[in-house]
This record gives structure tokens, C-alpha cells and sequence, in this order.
């Protein structure tokens, strides 16, 4: 194999930044300015914000509401994780009576709401009898649902939340469901899917598991480390904590 | 007990060691988080001139965390060596920080201390040093462990080749882990973190680096970093398990939240031990660390998080492991906001674990959140390597394409052997040389005997 | 001409090669002072990426700073070796970068180069540079020079003893410089900052540095840093003057804004040779720069303030210094703002006047508003010592009480030598030894001799 | 001469931190505390405000007036020198006409400002027949007083300011005197007395040899680097620029 052969291979079998080359001890000129063009657009997506009238748009359909967190910008939602998980003083919420709420939330990439979360809603929506209640979260971390949901008297909630970017996908979204929401639960009491995005998890798979989970949820009557792990969803453990991954 | 500083004219209270501990800490966004940081510089300043006049001997006074049967705490207390503590037993935390720095402290005598100390001493001590004097004192600690080579000897560093992959796809590990091996990386371990969490995968991925390992016949270990209780089913199960990892902290609430307590990390030890795989009286685990991590699980009990870092250490010396690294900027801006406090936090978890007596690598890292890029990574390296880490992380580019992150580049480790000379374990080092990736004067070369050797893999044949 | 990048459909366009070269700068605040520098993180790439892809030759071609007359542009231009400048007449800046980082940029290559280089190339090429890049290349570039020392040579660091005073006092001079040699520093220079002005002040103050030098028997050198004039009328005077010192700017109103012209430091150069108080073939004089200095004095001709500092180098190697140290966090946070932009710039300027041939040192140092503190100073002294930095500066417990800042304490040179094992001038060295200060293992001792040689000190004696 | 002698006869004869110690190859704890301390009020100094009430008290047999800089906040004032040195846009100044103005300006340490400021002007203006206008000048760099004295018309102007804070010193003030005062003088048009503070130059003798530099700037028709040299002050040469120290 010759030297020029492995490099494509190698980088022929993955997405990773392998055979960049090196000028001596260090990284070559190109490959140190991609880097930084790459981090200059991950952290553009930590700070933007929900395109609204664009989301509002594509998820009319549905009964709408909108929220903030305690965090109130940016910049306190990314200091401060207790504030995300707490609605703002005074918000007022009035959604139809559900069982299910789906919360589309930036969490720390507003990016990646704005690619995937209306596809997942609507194929989600398409497997339900009736539509449910959708609400648009800003400054949101995981746990705003489970107070959205309790306000809302909901039996689950989804919630869409933007994952922290990398430096190669900046548009990646998680969806972490939880059974019987109410504040203050730990996240082991949630079950997550992550890496929704275009070379990662398909949005439309992803409803499909999504929904088979809520069914194993409704079934089993609960969520998180306590769902039974057969039958294991294809390519996706449901058994998540703790014998989970590290980090 | 309460402990109190006057300066110009306000006396400034503590009213727990903790709280003491606490406020005598840099500032760092989780303090702050968690509301227990210093109000400003001068409240800092005054709970660290209370902290240089406490005698060390009150920390074996007082129970600073005081949760009652808190096994971590009982292990720091049951573990106390006093007759290794006499050397220090009549200094106070600011006698001790100057004993430190003495020539008395030399590389004989800290490793005598390792067991009089315990991590709240250290934790308290790091906390009157300056990034210079963390550097200094680390440096005198040797703490060599071994496995398939030798880890830790004065002079060298190590790195861990990281090839994760979003879905742990076998050619996607391969690849990335071919690319370190072409730079040089893979001495401490050629670890992977899975994205997925089933024993299958699992015995999958430590197969496929038992396979690489043997082709290439690399002198290294391998290490799949699922949780301690997968490892022990495929262990079960005959897999070719060299090191048993798992993530730990510093109070016992966050390690159930971990899905752990000691007793099942001594059964994976003993487990990893019967299955010979490495010499008599090799280490075998391998623990990851951060501070954060017991705050994020709400686990912290009102101390700071540097404190409780020291703690976790406590528990990953009870395992005689190979490895022991913070992961310091991972987790996010919320622990550590920026550049300046990843660099601080990371020369005082080296220090830290070093002083405890572990084989302490950081994971040399930050998150698109925090206020920090590879400027800071630079820093931080150069000033790691001049406090004498025994390893670093590496992954391809530096870019984690699974974790979201950004951990140093191989090249970053050819910076590490070129410039600053630091050469890999020794063993390592020949085969580096045997197989063209270095050079007898330690420059990297084109690995032509390993593109060569490279052929006897598989998965790369079979696609030619 | 124009330069221009497209990302992400954004056309950045940049109107002339100072304004490519401004907006490729790290986010600095003097150049944000000055109106130069980019929006924002994305417009600085673009400007990199245009940088990267811009022939070397370029700056041949154009006069970057475009005014008229100005004798720094010229003497850069007459300077300028072509054959020098063959092996890499061909690369884009970009490919500089790379070239400099590769094998076949070493010590001797480098060495050939340095006149081959103009000062804006080399600025230009230090925009596209990591801090490890910075290290990794000025670490390869030896300059030695040579008075009553040898200093520069490969492994070891020397340090400026900084004995200032707020009134020129003697006897406080003299106890900061003896401060400094029992804590091993001044092998680089003895060198005092006087707040006074006046000639008599400027004898007085060498003939005491000549005295201690002499009754001491110190290898080193000494420097009253008084202007340039008062150095020659000085020496006029018969003054034993070793080392005549100036502070340089880079552009010629900035110099005039000084007091100075070429003319006049080629005038005080042959005055100081004629003295012939070193051996022949000895280094001279001794510069002083800094980020800032010309748009404080509002000649910056709408330039960064990084190339002018490179500009402020092709003064210097005009008349073969013995030291050049840039002072890079003495003007104030209006410069650079905090410990971030202190270090970056730190370790740019000692990359460029490396690069450019110069006997490199740093002044480690901050003011009181600007964001920083010693954490900073000690980051900053690590990475320059792992670039191999000639030398640094070194005030009484880090405190200059006569400029109002903080540069190094000697305890810092201290831990240079015995943490980063960077021994002082090997003439200087021998006599540490000779007085106990130091130990054969190049640990600090207690500095017997040099106590009992001090009863030969009249002020000192004076006082039993 | 003993180590610990030698130790005592060091630290009498500067106020340099000489012979502190060392612990192996660093500064020892008490040393780094002490440090630190005086480094948290070196930077109190820098982002202190003047005690306005205390002034205008201590000021109120003169003609006073205020006014602020365009740089308008202290981080503003910290970052752009250019703003300091003008006045804020809309400032209204109403002085009774005189030869002389003193500004007293904050500079970099309010604190400067406030222990000696009013114990300059004092002794200042005893010196004079008539009390010369005191104006009180925060965000202020020292060009400032070109602007305001400009405006008053008046032929000379003295400004007291706050220098930037030592470790060991945060309260020294500086003296810039200017003679025939406009915007856009540059700084070789001035002279300048510094370290007026405790253990520094007495204000009083500041005063003096204030008022002598305006006797003779007022003979000569200029002042800076323009203004003769003979006689030179005692301790303090007249010749300020170029052929000064250096930084
Ligand atoms: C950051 C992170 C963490 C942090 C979370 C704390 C923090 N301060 O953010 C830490 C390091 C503590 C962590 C721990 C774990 N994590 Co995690 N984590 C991530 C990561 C890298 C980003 C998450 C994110 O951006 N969230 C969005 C933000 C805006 O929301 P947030 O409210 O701030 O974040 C909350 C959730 O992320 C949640 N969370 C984090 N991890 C996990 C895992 C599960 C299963 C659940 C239900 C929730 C959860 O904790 C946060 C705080 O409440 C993802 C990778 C990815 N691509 O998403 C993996 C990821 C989500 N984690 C994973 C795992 C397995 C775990 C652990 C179970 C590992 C273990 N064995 O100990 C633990 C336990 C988690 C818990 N909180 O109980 C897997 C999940 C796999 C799956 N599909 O089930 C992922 C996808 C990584 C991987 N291996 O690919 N994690
Ligand atoms: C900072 C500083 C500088 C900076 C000024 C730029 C800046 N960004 O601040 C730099 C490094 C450029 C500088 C240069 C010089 N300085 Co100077 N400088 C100082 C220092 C350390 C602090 C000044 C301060 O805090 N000002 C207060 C702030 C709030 O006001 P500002 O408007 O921001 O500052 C202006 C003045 O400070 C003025 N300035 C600075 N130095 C001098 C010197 C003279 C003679 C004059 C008239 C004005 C002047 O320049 C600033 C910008 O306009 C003082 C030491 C001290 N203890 O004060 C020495 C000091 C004032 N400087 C001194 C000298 C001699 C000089 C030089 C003449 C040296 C030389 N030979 O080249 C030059 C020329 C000054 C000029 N601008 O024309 C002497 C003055 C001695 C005297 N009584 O005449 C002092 C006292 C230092 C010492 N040796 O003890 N300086």
C-alpha cells in the first residue's frame, strides 16, 4: 500500500480529521485555518438564536407556545444550567390538555433547531392520532420540560434541544423523552437519543423512535434507567444509566 | 469552628473549613455556580491568609465534607498514614506550601508522604500555590506504573490515542487510530470512548484493538472506556480486556450517580488482575476525572469543586491504576469558563493527583461554549510538560467527532517529543524507531515500516 | 491593490497590505484603540486565509507603510539580502509557515535567513501561528553575543538585574542589585532605569554599577538606561560606560518622538567601541521596544502595532546589540488589555526578533489596570523559556517601585534554573559557583562568599 | 558581616522588596499573601471613583466646577486613552476668567486624587493674589486640561492626576504643566513632577516648584522640552524631553 493509498483509505473510513499531513512538528497551514474557521462557526452556533418566525412557520399547524428560561440571554444560559431548567417569573402557558408536549428548545445550539427540529415534529405528529402541543423554548436546558410538561399536565414530554456543537457538526440535535415529567427528576429518570442531524441519526428514524419509546413508556409506566432494556431498539440501546458510555 | 482574617479594618468570617476552602479557591464559574466562590479578590485573599495559618493537622480533626457514611470519606480517613504524615504533622497549610517548595521535599520524600497526606491537604495547599509552584513541586514526583511498557519515567511524557467515532463504527475506530499510531501516539493507551453501550460493542471494540495491537505488535494497552459493569460482563465473557475503566468522583452520591460504588470497582480490579494479560504487579485500571462532575450531579454537599477533584483521587489510588486522568475543560463553561481558568485547573489537578501519588495525565481540552481555543491548549501543554505529565490525550485534528470537543492533535504530541524533548515510554520508543515513525534523534519520520506492516490489517487490505 | 477571501458567501475585502496585515492580528486593543483591527473572529480569518495565500515576495514589492522618507523603511529596504532570500523567495506566507515548522528550517538555515527576512514578512508569518508554532520555531534560532559573558547559548537563560529607584538613590540601588546576585541574577546586565535625567545622575549611577562590578569581580556587564544623548555626553565625560542603551521604535516620527535618529546610534555605537572596555568583536548596546510604543506617540501611520514592533527589530540588528528586550506589558492595558493578549504578544516579539537575528529577552510584566496578575507571568515564563528566550528581567520581589509595575522577581530566575534547568552564562555560572549561590547542581544556596566578599562594598561596610 | 545583618542593612537602606527569602527556588507564602493584598488595592486604586462630596467640601473657597471625560466609565476610560483626553459631547463650562486653571483629574487612581490633590491646590493657591478656578475632572487623562483651559481662555493650566498605581504605592499623583494650553499639544509641551505622595515628593514642595515652573514658563513663553534648562530645579531637572530616562 503506498503511503498516498493509506491516506485516502484512511480517510475514506471516517468523518475524523485523520491524515491532515504536517509541517514538521506541526500542523499544516490549511489544515490550522479550517480548524479555526470550523471553531469560529461552532461558536457562532453556541450564541444564535432560534430563527422564530421561520419555526413558527413550519410548526403552525400545531397548538404554538412560547417560553424563555429564567436565563433570560445567552450569556447567563451558558454560566448558569439552574436558571435553563427554570421557567421565567411570571410565564404564563396555556396549552390544550395533551398527553404528550413536545418542547423544541435551543439548548447550545440554536443552529441545530433550526435544521432538524420541525422535521422531527412533523414526523412525530404524523404518527400520532391527535397533534400535540408544541412549545418553543429559548435559553432552555433538558430539564425546562419536565416543568412545561407539569404546567401542561402532560403524561410525557419531548423534549428537542440543541447539543452543545462540535467542531465538525454544529447542527446536531438530541431529543431526550421522559415519562411522568415533574420538576426536579434526574436525568436518569429520561431515555435520549443524540446526534440527530444530516450524517448522523435520520430526523424521520428518529421519530419512529421516539414514538416506539413513548409506547414502551406508556406500557412500563415509567422512563430512564428503569425501562426494561428487551427489546433492544435496532442500532440504539435503550438501557441508558448507569452502565452507559463514559462521559 | 469558625475561622476569621481582618484586613484593612473588615474582618472577614469562614464559617466551616469548607466554606474556608471554598473561598480560598481562583475563581471559577462552578464555585460560582454553586454559590460557594469568594465575593471578590479580597475576601479570596483573606479566607487564603486563614488557610496558610491553619495547622494541616485540622484536617484530620474535622470531617470537611461532614456527610455522615460517606464511604469516600471513610476511605480518606481509614487510609491515613500517620507515621508518613509526621515529617509535615506540626506545619500549617502555608508552612507545608513552603516545605514544598524546599529542597527537603525532593523526590524520596514526596513519595514517602504520598499516604500521611490526604486530599483535602493537598486541595488546601494547591490553593496558596501559583501556577509556577504547581509546576515546581509536580515536577519533583515520580509515579511510574507499568502494563505492556513503562509510564511516568522523569523526562518522557505519554499520550492516549482517543479514535472514538459517533456510531463506533470498527473502521471509523481503525482509521483514527492508525493516524495517531503514524504520529506516534498510543504509549499510555489506545482508548476509545463508545458512543453505544452494550456488551456487544464493547467486546467488538476491544477485539478489534486486540487485533491491531497483535498485528502491529505494538507495546501498549488497549481500553474500551464503557462502564465497570459492562466490563465485567465481557470480561465474563473471555474478552481481551487489557485495562478496566471508569469514570469516578469525589463524594459517594456522585458515584452512585455513576452507577458505582468501591466494592465494584475492587471486583473489577480483581477480575482485570485473573486475567494475566500484563506482567505480575502491573497496573490494570484506568480512572477519568473532572471537576464539575459531582456538582453536576448535585452531589457536591456545598464544597468546591476542586476539593472534591482531590477527593475523587483518593478513591482512584485505592486501585493502583495505570492511568488517571482529569478530563478539565470537558464538560463546560459552566465549571470552567475560559482559557485561563481550564489552564489554573489543570495544573492543579496534576499537582493534586501527583502529590496523592497517581500516575496523573490531563485530557488537555475544551468544549465550543467556553471562552477558550487552541492558544490556551498551547499554554496549558507547554506548562503540563514543564510540570511533568505523564500523558496527554490526543485525537485526530483535535476535533472529537463524538464527544463535541476538542482535545490535543497527535501533532501536538510531535510538538511534545520535537521541541520541548520529551520522548514516549521507552518501549514504545524503539518501536516507534523499529517501525520508521521516528528517528534515532527522536525527529518524526514518514513511518515507512509501519505503512508497510499496515498491509497485515485487514479491514485496510481489503480495500485494496 | 486589494486582498480578498469568501466565506460562507461573505466577500471580505482588504484595501492595502497594512490593513491585511492589521485585520490578520490577534484581537489586541491597541489595535482596536487604533481603528485597525477586525470586527470580529470571522473577518480576522478571511484576513488569515488572504494572508496565508500571499506570495513572501510581496512585501518586496511594496512599501507596506507608504510614507515618504521614512529611514526605517529604507534601511529595511537596503538591507535586504535577495541571496539570503532565495531559499524561500518562491512560498506564500502560508507555506513560510510551514517551511519554518519542517526539518529543513534549522539552526543554520535559520541563521542564513535572517537578512534574507524583512520585518513585516516575518510579522506577516507570525499572524498565522499558533503559541506552540511561536515556541517551536524561535526554539531553533540560536543568537549569541558576547561582552564580559557569552550569552544565548542553547539551554540556558540569563536575566537582567534590575535595581531601579524612585530618586536614584545609591544606596537603594545598591541594595536592589545585591538583592538580585544573592538570588543569582545579572548575568545578562546590570541595568538601572533612572527617574532623573542629568548627566552627573547618569555618571553617578554607572561608576557605582562599575564599582560593585569590580570589587565583586562580576563576569557581567552594567547599564544606567538613560537617553542615548546623555549617553555620549556621558562618555564624553570618561564615564565607564558599558553598555550605551535606547529605547527604538519603528517608524522614524516615532524615533524623533524619542529623540533619536539612526545617525545619532551609530554616533553613541563607535563612541562605546572606542572605549574598548570588552574584547573585540563585542556586542554593545542594549535596545528596549514594546507593542504600543508608536501610536502612543501617535506615529503608527495607521500600521498594527505588531509589525511596527517588527520594524522596531530592523532598527535594532543595525547595530549588533548585545540584548534587545521588547517590554511587553509595561505601557498598559490600553495595548494589550490583559494576561491573554500579554502572552500572545510576548512570545510574537521574541519569535520576530529571533527570526530577525536579534539576542532576544522579555520583559515579564504587567501594570496594576491591566487584567492581569502573576498567574500570567508565570504562563508567559514557561512558554518563553520552552521558546529559549536570551533573557529576562528581574526587580526586587517583582515590584519596580520607580515605574510603577510589575516584571519578574529574581525567585522567578530561580525557578528557571532549578525547575526548567536553564543555567545563567557559563562565565557567570562559574562565579554563582564561586560565591555559593550556587550549588555544583545548580541549586541555589546560601551565597557565603558572596556575603563575605560584600564587607569589600563601602556602603555596605559603611553601616557596621 | 553576618547573612541575617547584611539581611536588615538591605532592607534599611530601600523600600524595594529586597531579601524576602525564599522557600527552595520561590517567594515564601507570607511573601506571595503580601503580594497579593497589595496587588487587590493596586487594582481598587485603578477603578476607584474621587469622593466627589469630600472634594467639592475641601475645594469650596475657589471657583469650582466638574466635568466628565467622553470616555464616560472607568473599563471606557481603562481602554481608550483618545476619549479620556476630550471632554464628554454637550459639556457646559462657566469659569470666571483667569491666567490659570488646575484640573484636578483622576487619572488612573482616584485614590491619588482624593489623600493629596486638595492639600496641592491649597498651598498652590496661597502662592497666587488670585484664586485660580479648580476644576474636577473624572475620566480624565492629562490632555484633558488642554480642553478645559482652552475653553476658559486661560494661559496656563496644571493638572493634578492620579499616576498609575504602584504595588507599594497607589496614591501618587503626577503634576503636568502646561503652558498656553490647546487641543492637540502633544506631551513634549509639558513638564511634569511625579510620585507627589507619602515617602514621595512633599505636595508642598510640589507646590513650590509648581509655581516656579509657571513663573518661569510665563518669562520664557512656553514650557516642555522647549523650556531652558538653567537653573534646574533642585532634585529635579526641568529638561524633560528627549534626553530623559527612559519608559
Ligand atoms: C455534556 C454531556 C454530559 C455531561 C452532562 C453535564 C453537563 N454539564 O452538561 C456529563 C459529562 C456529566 C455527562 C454524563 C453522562 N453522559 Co453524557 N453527554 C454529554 C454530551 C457531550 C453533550 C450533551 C448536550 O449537549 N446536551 C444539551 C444541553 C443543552 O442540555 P443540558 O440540559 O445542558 O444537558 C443535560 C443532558 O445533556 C443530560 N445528559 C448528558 N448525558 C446524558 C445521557 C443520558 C443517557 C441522559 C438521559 C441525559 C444526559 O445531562 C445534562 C444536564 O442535565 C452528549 C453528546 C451529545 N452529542 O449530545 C453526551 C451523551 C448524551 N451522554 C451520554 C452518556 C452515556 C452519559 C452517561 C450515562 C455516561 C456514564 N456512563 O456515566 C453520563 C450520565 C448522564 C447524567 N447526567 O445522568 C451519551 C448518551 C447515549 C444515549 N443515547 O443514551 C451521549 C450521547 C454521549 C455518547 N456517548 O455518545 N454527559
Ligand atoms: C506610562 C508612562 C509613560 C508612557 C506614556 C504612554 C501611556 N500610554 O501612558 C510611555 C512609555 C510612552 C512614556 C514615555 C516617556 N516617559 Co514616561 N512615564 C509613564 C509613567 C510610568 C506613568 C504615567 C502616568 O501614570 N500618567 C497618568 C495617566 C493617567 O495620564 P495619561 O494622560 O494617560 O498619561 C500621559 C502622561 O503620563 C504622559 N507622559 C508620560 N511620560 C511623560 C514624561 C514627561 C516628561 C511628560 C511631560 C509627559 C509624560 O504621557 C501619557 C500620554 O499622554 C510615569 C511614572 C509615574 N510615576 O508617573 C513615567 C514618567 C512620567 N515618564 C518619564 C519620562 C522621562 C518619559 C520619557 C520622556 C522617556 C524618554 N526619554 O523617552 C518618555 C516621553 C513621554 C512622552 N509621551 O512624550 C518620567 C518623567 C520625569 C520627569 N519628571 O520629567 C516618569 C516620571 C518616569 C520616571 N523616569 O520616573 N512614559
Amino acid at each position: 500500500m503506498s503511503p498516498r493509498a493509506l491516506s485516502e483509505r484512511l480517510r475514506a473510513m471516517t468523518e475524523a480529521r485523520v491524515m491532515l499531513g504536517r509541517a514538521g512538528g506541526g500542523m499544516p497551514t490549511r489544515a490550522v485555518l479550517d480548524f479555526a474557521l470550523d471553531h469560529a462557526r461552532a461558536r457562532e452556533a453556541v450564541w444564535s438564536e432560534m430563527d422564530l418566525p421561520a419555526l413558527r412557520a413550519a410548526l403552525a399547524g400545531y397548538p404554538l407556545a412560547e417560553v424563555v428560561s429564567a436565563a433570560g440571554d445567552r450569556e447567563t444560559h451558558v454560566r448558569r444550567p439552574d436558571l435553563g431548567r427554570q421557567l421565567a417569573a411570571g410565564t404564563r402557558l396555556a396549552l390544550p390538555p395533551s398527553d404528550l408536549v413536545i418542547v423544541v428548545a435551543d439548548g447550545l445550539s440554536a443552529m441545530a433547531v433550526d435544521a432538524h427540529a420541525a422535521q422531527v415534529v412533523h414526523a412525530l405528529q404524523a404518527l400520532r392520532e391527535t397533534a400535540a402541543p408544541v412549545v418553543l423554548a429559548r435559553q432552555a436546558r433538558v430539564a425546562l420540560g419536565d416543568q412545561i410538561a407539569a404546567r401542561a399536565g402532560a403524561r410525557a414530554v419531548v423534549v428537542l434541544i440543541g447539543e452543545r456543537p462540535g467542531l465538525s457538526a454544529a447542527d446536531s440535535l438530541g431529543a431526550y423523552v421522559t415519562w411522568a415529567p415533574e420538576p426536579g427528576l434526574p436525568d436518569s429518570r429520561r431515555n435520549c437519543l443524540s446526534n440527530i442531524r444530516s450524517g448522523g441519526l435520520d430526523p424521520q428514524e428518529a421519530a419512529h423512535r421516539i414514538a416506539a419509546l413513548l409506547a414502551q413508556m406508556a406500557r412500563e409506566g415509567t422512563s430512564g434507567v428503569g425501562l426494561k432494556r428487551e427489546p433492544p431498539l435496532p442500532g440504539q440501546s435503550a438501557r441508558a444509566l448507569p452502565g452507559g458510555a463514559e462521559r | 469552628m469558625t475561622y476569621a482574617t481582618v484586613i484593612g479594618g473588615t474582618r472577614h468570617v469562614f464559617a466551616s473549613l469548607r466554606e474556608l476552602l471554598a473561598k480560598a479557591s481562583p475563581e471559577r464559574s462552578g464555585d460560582q455556580l454553586a454559590g460557594l466562590a469568594a465575593e471578590g479578590p479580597v475576601e479570596r485573599l483573606a479566607a487564603r491568609i486563614a488557610l496558610a495559618d491553619l495547622p494541616l493537622r485540622a484536617f484530620l480533626e474535622q470531617d470537611v465534607m461532614g456527610v455522615e457514611g460517606d464511604e469516600v470519606t471513610a476511605l480518606i480517613f481509614a487510609r491515613h498514614d500517620p507515621g508518613a504524615f509526621a515529617p509535615v504533622a506540626a506545619l500549617t497549610v502555608g508552612e507545608f506550601r513552603d516545605w514544598l517548595l524546599s529542597p527537603a521535599a525532593d523526590e524520596r520524600a514526596l513519595a514517602a508522604l504520598r499516604w500521611g497526606l490526604t486530599p483535602e491537604m493537598v486541595a488546601a495547599v494547591s490553593k496558596l500555590m501559583r501556577i509556577q509552584d504547581l509546576v515546581a513541586v509536580a515536577s519533583k514526583v515520580k509515579v511510574v506504573t507499568r502494563f505492556r511498557n513503562t509510564l511516568g519515567l522523569p523526562g518522557r511524557m505519554a499520550t492516549r490515542n482517543q479514535p472514538n467515532h459517533p456510531t463506533d463504527d470498527s473502521r471509523g475506530i481503525l482509521a483514527s487510530a492508525v493516524d495517531g499510531l503514524l504520529l506516534g501516539t498510543g504509549d499510555a493507551v489506545i482508548g476509545v470512548n463508545p458512543a453505544t453501550d452494550t456488551v456487544e460493542d464493547y467486546i467488538r471494540i476491544v477485539s478489534l484493538l486486540e487485533e491491531l495491537r497483535l498485528t502491529l505488535d505494538i507495546p501498549t494497552q488497549h481500553c474500551c472506556l464503557g462502564h465497570v459493569g459492562v466490563a465485567l460482563e465481557a470480561m465474563g465473557q473471555g474478552a481481551p480486556v487489557d485495562l478496566v475503566f471508569q469514570s469516578i468522583a469525589g463524594t459517594q452520591q456522585a458515584n452512585t450517580g455513576f452507577g458505582l460504588d468501591l466494592a465494584l470497582l475492587h471486583e473489577a480490579r480483581e477480575a482485570a488482575l485473573a486475567l494475566n494479560r500484563a506482567p505480575a504487579g502491573a497496573n490494570v485500571m484506568y480512572f477519568e476525572t473532572g471537576q464539575g462532575a459531582a456538582l453536576s450531579a448535585g452531589a457536591h454537599h456545598g464544597m468546591d469543586q476542586q476539593t472534591l477533584e482531590a477527593r475523587a483521587y483518593a478513591v482512584a489510588r485505592e486501585f493502583d491504576p495505570l492511568l488517571v486522568n482529569s478530563v478539565v475543560g470537558f464538560i463546560g463553561p459552566e465549571y470552567l469558563y475560559n482559557g485561563r481558568q481550564i489552564l489554573r485547573a489543570g495544573l492543579e489537578d496534576h499537582f493534586c493527583g501527583k502529590l496523592l501519588g497517581l500516575p496523573m495525565g490531563v485530557d488537555v481540552c475544551y468544549t465550543n461554549h467556553a471562552d477558550a481555543d487552541q492558544e490556551d491548549m498551547d499554554s496549558l501543554l507547554i506548562t503540563l510538560v514543564a510540570a511533568g505529565v505523564n500523558f496527554v490525550i490526543t485525537v485526530p485534528g483535535a476535533d472529537d467527532i463524538m464527544l463535541n470537543y476538542q482535545s490535543l492533535s497527535a501533532h501536538d504530541a510531535v510538538f511534545v517529543r520535537e521541541t520541548l524533548r520529551r520522548p514516549p515510554a521507552p518501549e514504545f520508543e524503539d518501536w516507534l524507531v523499529g517501525m520508521g515513525v521516528m528517528d534515532c534523534g527522536g525527529r518524526t519520520s514518514d513511518g515507512a515500516a509501519l505503512v508497510e506492516r499496515l498491509r497485515g490489517v485487514p479491514m485496510l487490505a481489503a480495500a485494496q
